[in-house]
């Protein structure tokens, strides 16, 4: 009996606090938005925040919301917005995107800036398409998220263009001939850059080993074992943070000597945490070098040093990502849509944005017939094991 | 006769039930949170309820409906995308080997066909097992169903590891209520016949059960299977919902939370499944989503422990206060029935009147 | 009566690892007879039952039910090197004939269980309507779509019957285990009656009943041999009930049949004396 | 030669996983012997030690932190048992199971709130991770202690478990928990030791876990508990000995798979494993058979 009463107390108590959380919600955005006449506009932001790719996506979350800090209203129509951030986590997770991106729906974005990871991007879609708001995918590089669709926009480069860009360096640079691809089941990304990475190097007159790991797995060392076996002279490993960490790890304290090559989710602190200190050699295709706008730079390190949850957010510490450029260009996207459009209707925001051009950090961005950015370059970096920073290798480009 | 009336009570329940979500559905756009909840939540009680079959009702501990659920969203999936999409969908395989689609709910059908048989063949050797080892053993399965169905060999039919999409999926809301609520009809049609007596007996006591002449090989296998059935066809439905699968979705955190599921309505109750899903969809997927927001204020307090995250701790609380102070869950084994509420205000009633007669006595 | 044959035990022998619980038995059951298993605890009355009715498989010899053979078996693996029993050569170079309990409730032999196995969650009634499953005709499909609409409500009302007979009609919506004992006696009896059986063992069907009610007993066990055309063995206790309703008795000592008769030959044999005095000193 | 420096870090690797699994397998076993409940939690204590380790070497020089966490993760495995499965003791097993999937997913979201739901990079330890070179294949110090630390701890719990009190106490209640009550055995504080034990080595496993796999995320612990219950399984559960070889067999098995080439079956292997040894022999490699009662 006493435990009935116990237990009914406790659910009380937590209703009660649950209640009394929900009753302040509308005075809560009200307060920070108080300072125009009311009208907004809300964006929404369909980012992971926690799984294997929450790091990444936090750190593009960070651009968005700096973004919005330097700029948070809009004209639209003549008259003054305040932009909203409508942030959600899709936690990584295909089977959970779906619910999140209809969080966003029924919160009433007019457009919708994500995702990081290209799976939970492709399976979040159809929740958007048939809503009729527009997305603009920030850093999914998988061709799969626009194809066919009219409400899906990039400003990103695709994986066929990274592929290759990597590919032709590490032919070019290592001379090599025998790389080793290892990709994660079930991961778009992962699966899709392994696979025009192998493409364009088998053209070349590489030769490639693939092997694949399990979502859960931290075990690297026979892959690193077997790589070193089957004499790769590349290490081409497309994947999350989260694995880079222990990839590295393991890869140092195995003695791996050959270059280990990925893609622009690495392009991270995080990695370059995990290298700094140990015998490895790191080599990352990205959006942005950091220096390519100084003023860009500063600022936001201003900002990221002065907010204690963005630099937990970034990592701990102040390095500029790709991502997070990315993140910060796609706000500036999205509003030039809303501006071009004239009103706050998705659907007019989505026709608007097949004409918006527009000069971010990142560089040009326009899309093409399908919703891509007309992209044609990638900057290479190096991570630093000494300094822990990324130091510029090479900007490569493809010959269409 | 009173029989009669039961029926027309419930069927016109029902009947005024979908009647409701097709004028909500016209009401309001349907990608609102509401609609997304109903619809897994439907999807969720028939799994859920064909969990029940086997845990509940037979009493096996199977910890295998994730895997069921993955062989009928493939077959689902792989069965009716578009001949036109299969090239982009399976980009890496040259289109797949599978160029023809057939109709949504032959599909459907064909999926839990595809679980059942799989299931039949499982269960041949697992069966024998007693309990925990059962349920190891299924859990096992389904990881390595999960593994062949990520095998890069098999991916012109599967498409290795990649997601599957361009699928049909729901037109409306009605839809997975439809189709889950023939299926959970059947099910309950099933328990209510002599077989379903037959399964409740070995649930009790297999050995006098066995005894009394029933062959505990053929009615578990049975069970087993028919469960199995039901979960391909909700693997389908979850697929239609999806919009994309993935064979990594279909993880033991899915079927520990089928099993939550069951838990929580109550072991050995169909209408606490169909409830305790809708309740548990609804809690984490929209109605606690708000403690994740980190700009709450209580007054000018701010509410600095709520971020994102929070909303699951919160949920997992409650879900351990029904584990240790309800623990036969939120309906035991009774079901909810029309009968049974309007007994429960008649006895409520009687009390009050009692208690207001006694006094006025006095 | 004709003295025709319905059950025969041939040289079991049940050997748990080193332990032999039933050594050589031999028995047989005509029809119509009312025959007793009697025997000092651990004597291996319980283990023999579990072997006629198959929930053991023996570790030697063979059953035969109306002159069939139904059970049969010989040490085998392990078996081979570690058996101490009788006859261990008889059967080798035979197949192993071991149907499960459900096959053999099927040809027509029904039990009730020494520690009463009622189902517990079912009511008196369904308790009797699960074991009308056996005669089913229906399969899975016409059961679920309601095809068998007849042969449900000839189960029912069959079940009704012997709700009847045992006098639980007007408990027959409460939960089997909410009765009191002598009266979940008397329902596993009646659920035992609903398989059909033509062979009905009784696991000690009076123990823990008061004098009183094993006197009824006493009474109902004749009643439905005459009714139902029962063939009846049981293991029993109480010897008053034994003595006063059995045509013949065996008595069983360390797994050992000892002796055979009629009630006055048993009273008066020294062998069975000698075992349950002897035992009865040791104590 | 060159065949062994090629294939000796598949070996090496897989006997040091397959303690480190020995060690979290443990935990499992011998809960189940007494209580008959798959402990869910147990593989998410496992990882909540590594997040302890995490956050105290911030805050204190390593040997404390060390010490702490086993202090904690103790701490952790006792509450859980006195707050979760302790008020479920006359419950259906089916409701204790429950009850520690539940406390499974409190611990993960717990986790995935304090850390913000990101991989946390686990401290180096000294010595145990440097670096080291044996017939020319490169490894952490930690690969060849585990099993050797492994086997040093089972021995122990062996002498523990055959000559103290309360180690008899345990085996008793795991022959039969109901006379050992009637006995005398205060079966609550048995069952509690049962608790610390398991606590103590997951604590222990954990460190070498995550010096050889360094990041500590919310569902860390799901695929080495998981692997470590199908070792005790596999084993044989309820005995120590059989967790433990079904743990080094498990561990060694799935490196040599990878080595092959077959890494989309490396866990599904595990698992065919399992259930291979289940059909063959139902109750492990050594575990006992139980004879029901009619």
């Amino acid at each position: 009996m006493k435990k009935r009463v116990l237990s009914v107390l406790l659910v009380a108590a937590m209703l009660g606090t649950l209640l009394a959380g929900c009753e302040k919600k509308p005075e809560a955005s009200t307060d920070s938005t108080a300072s125009a006449d009311g009208d907004v506009v809300k964006i929404g932001v369909f980012e992971p925040a926690s799984g294997d790719n929450g790091a990444g996506g936090k750190q593009e979350t960070l651009g968005i919301q700096y973004a919005n800090y330097v700029t948070p209203t809009v004209e639209i129509g003549g008259k003054e917005y305040n932009v909203q951030l409508e942030i959600v986590d899709n936690e990584s997770s295909n089977d959970k995107a779906p619910s999140a991106a209809a969080t966003l729906v029924s919160a009433g974005v007019s457009v919708a800036l994500g995702s990081y990871g290209s799976g939970v991007s492709i399976a979040g879609s159809d929740t958007f398409k048939e809503a009729g708001i527009p997305v603009i995918g920030v850093t999914c590089t998988n061709p799969q998220i626009t194809e066919g669709n009219t409400h899906y926009f990039r400003i990103c480069f695709l994986d066929p263009f990274q592929g290759t860009v990597l590919a032709n360096f590490a032919n070019e640079s290592f001379m090599a001939t025998k790389a080793y691809v290892l990709t994660k089941l079930g991961d778009d990304y992962s699966t899709g850059l392994g696979h025009y990475f192998t493409e364009a190097f088998e053209a070349l007159g590489g030769e490639v080993i693939e092997e694949t790991f399990q979502e859960g797995n931290s075990d690297f060392t026979s892959y690193i074992t077997s790589a070193k076996n089957e004499g790769a002279e590349v290490f081409f490993a497309p994947s999350s943070t989260e694995v880079a960490a222990l990839l590295i790890e393991q890869a140092a304290s195995q003695g791996l000597n050959i270059p280990l090559l990925a893609g622009d989710t690495w392009d991270s602190n995080v990695i370059l945490n995990a290298a700094e200190g140990k015998d490895v050699d790191i080599y990352v295709s990205t959006f942005y070098q950091e220096g390519g706008n100084p003023k860009f730079d500063e600022g936001i390190k201003e900002w990221i040093n002065s907010d204690a949850t963005a630099k937990a957010n970034n990592g701990g510490d102040d390095t500029v990502s790709g991502l997070t450029v990315m993140g910060y260009d796609a706000y500036y996207v999205a509003l030039e849509a809303l501006k071009a459009a004239g009103s706050t209707d998705p659907a007019a925001v989505n026709e608007a944005l097949w004409d918006v051009t527009y000069t971010g950090v990142s560089g040009d961005i326009s899309f093409d017939e399908i919703g891509d950015a007309k992209r044609n370059a990638a900057y290479i970096k190096h991570a630093n094991t000494e300094t822990g920073a990324w130091d510029f290798v090479a900007e490569q480009t493809v010959a269409e | 006769m009173k029989k009669q009336t039961k029926t027309i009570l419930n069927v016109g329940l029902i009947a005024a039930l979908l009647l409701l979500l097709f004028i909500l559905e016209q009401i309001i756009p349907s990608s609102s949170m509401l609609f997304m909840v109903l619809k897994k939540g439907a999807i969720y009680a028939l799994v859920a309820v064909s969990m029940n079959l086997l845990n509940g009702f037979t009493g096996l501990f199977s910890l295998g409906q994730a895997g069921f659920m993955l062989l009928g969203a493939y077959t689902y999936a792989i069965l009716t995308i578009p001949v036109e999409s299969r090239d982009s969908v399976y980009q890496y395989f040259d289109g797949g080997i599978i160029q023809f689609s057939i109709p949504v709910p032959l599909a459907l059908i064909a999926g839990g066909i595809v679980a059942a048989v799989f299931a039949f063949l499982i269960g041949l050797p697992v069966l024998r097992l007693k309990s925990d080892y059962l349920a190891i053993a299924t859990l096992g399965f389904a990881e390595i169903i999960r593994a062949v169905f990520q095998w890069d060999k098999l991916g012109p039919l599967t498409n290795g590891s990649n997601l599957l999409r361009n699928f049909p999926t729901f037109q409306s809301v009605l839809y997975p209520f439809i189709v889950a609520g023939i299926c959970i009809g059947l099910i309950v049609l099933l328990i209510n016949s002599t077989y379903g007596r037959a399964f409740k007996a070995i649930r009790d006591d297999e050995i006098a059960a066995e005894a009394m002449g029933i062959n505990l090989a053929h009615h578990k296998q049975l069970a087993f299977v028919i469960s199995s059935f039901f979960a391909g066809i909700s693997g389908g439905l979850l697929a239609m919902y999806q919009t994309t699968i993935q064979a990594s979705m279909f993880k033991s955190a899915m079927t520990y939370e089928i099993l939550l599921i069951v838990v929580i309505g109550g072991i050995g109750s169909v209408t606490g499944s169909c409830i305790g899903s809708f309740l548990f969809i609804a809690c984490s997927e929209w109605w606690l989503r708000f403690l994740d927001n980190s700009n709450l204020y209580i007054g000018d307090f701010h509410l600095s422990f709520m971020r994102p995250g929070f909303r699951k701790v919160v949920f997992s609380l409650m879900i351990m206060a029904i584990v240790l102070f309800y623990r036969k869950g939120l309906m035991g084994d009774r079901e909810f029935s029309v009968e049974g509420v309007r007994r429960f205000f008649q006895k409520r009633f009687k009390k009050k009147q009692a208690v207001e007669g006694g006094s006025s006595h006095e | 009566m004709s003295k025709e044959n319905v059950l025969k035990v041939e040289n079991v022998t049940m050997q748990f690892g080193g332990v032999i619980a039933v050594d050589n038995l031999n028995l047989e059951v005509n029809k119509g007879e009312i025959i007793s298993l009697i025997g000092p605890n651990g004597a291996g009355k319980t283990t023999a039952f579990n072997v006629i009715t198959g929930v053991y498989a023996p570790t030697n010899g063979a059953v035969y039910y109306k002159g069939k053979k139904i059970i049969e078996n010989h040490p085998q693996g392990k078996m081979k090197k570690l058996y101490r029993g009788e006859n261990p050569v008889m059967y080798t170079g035979h197949k192993a004939l071991a149907p499960t309990p459900d096959k053999i409730t099927a040809l027509g032999i029904a039990r009730t269980f020494q520690n009463i196995r009622l189902f517990k969650s079912q009511t008196v009634f369904e308790n009797i309507l699960i074991a009308k499953h056996l005669r089913r005709t229906s399969n899975v499909f016409t059961a679920t779509f309601r095809l068998n609409a007849k042969e449900e409500a000839r189960m029912r009302e069959e079940a009704e019957e012997l709700l009847k007979i045992v006098d639980l009609t007007d408990v027959r919506d409460e939960l089997a285990t909410s009765l009191p004992y002598g009266k979940q006696r008397h329902l596993e009896i009646a659920r035992a009656l609903a398989t059909q059986p033509e062979l009905l063992l009784l696991d000690e069907p009076a123990a823990g009943m008061n004098p009183q009610e094993t006197l009824e007993l006493t009474e109902f066990i004749g009643r439905i041999r005459d009714e139902f055309g029962l063939t009846i063995f049981m293991i029993e206790h109480h010897m008053d009930l034994v003595m006063e309703i059995s045509d013949r008795i065996y008595v069983l000592d360390f797994g050992k049949s000892i002796a055979e008769g009629n009630s006055e030959e048993i009273r008066s044999n020294p062998r069975v004396i000698e075992a349950y005095l002897g035992g009865a000193q040791d104590e | 030669m060159e065949w062994i420096t090629k294939n000796l870090p598949y070996l090496m690797a897989g006997i040091s996983v397959g303690g480190q699994y020995a060690l979290i397998a443990i935990g499992y076993t011998m809960v189940y012997g007494i209580l008959r409940l798959i402990n869910f939690a147990h593989g998410d204590i496992f990882m909540v030690a590594g997040l302890i380790m995490v956050y105290a070497v911030t805050a204190m020089p390593m040997p404390l932190a060390m010490l702490l966490v086993v202090v904690a993760t103790v701490a952790l495995g006792f509450l859980v048992e006195r707050a979760a499965y302790k008020p479920l003791r006359s419950a259906p097993r089916m409701s204790v199971m429950i009850s520690a999937i539940g406390v499974s997913y409190l611990l993960q979201n717990l986790a995935l709130y304090i850390t913000g739901g990101l991989s946390q990079q686990y401290p180096a330890i000294p010595w145990l991770s440097d670096t080291v070179t044996i017939l020319g294949a490169t490894t952490k110090r930690v690969t060849l202690v585990t099993p050797v630390l492994t086997i040093i701890l089972v021995i122990v719990l062996g002498l523990l478990v055959k000559y103290t009190k309360v180690g008899m106490a345990m085996r008793a209640a795991s022959r039969d928990f109901e006379t050992s009550q009637l006995m005398g055995i205060k079966i609550n504080s048995v069952i509690s030791m049962t608790f610390i034990i398991g606590s103590f080595l997951a604590a222990v496993g954990s460190m070498l876990y995550f010096t050889n796999y360094t990041g500590v995320t919310p569902t860390a612990g799901a695929m080495p508990g998981l692997k470590a219950f199908v070792a005790a399984v596999f084993g044989g559960i309820g005995s120590i000995p059989g967790a433990v070889i079904g743990a080094f067999i498990i561990g060694i098995c799935e490196n040599i798979i990878k080595g092959v080439g077959w890494t989309t079956f490396s866990d599904a292997f595990t698992f065919a494993l399992l259930i291979v040894i289940l059909i063959a022999k139902p109750t492990g490699l050594f575990g006992e058979k139980a004879v029901d009662k009619v």
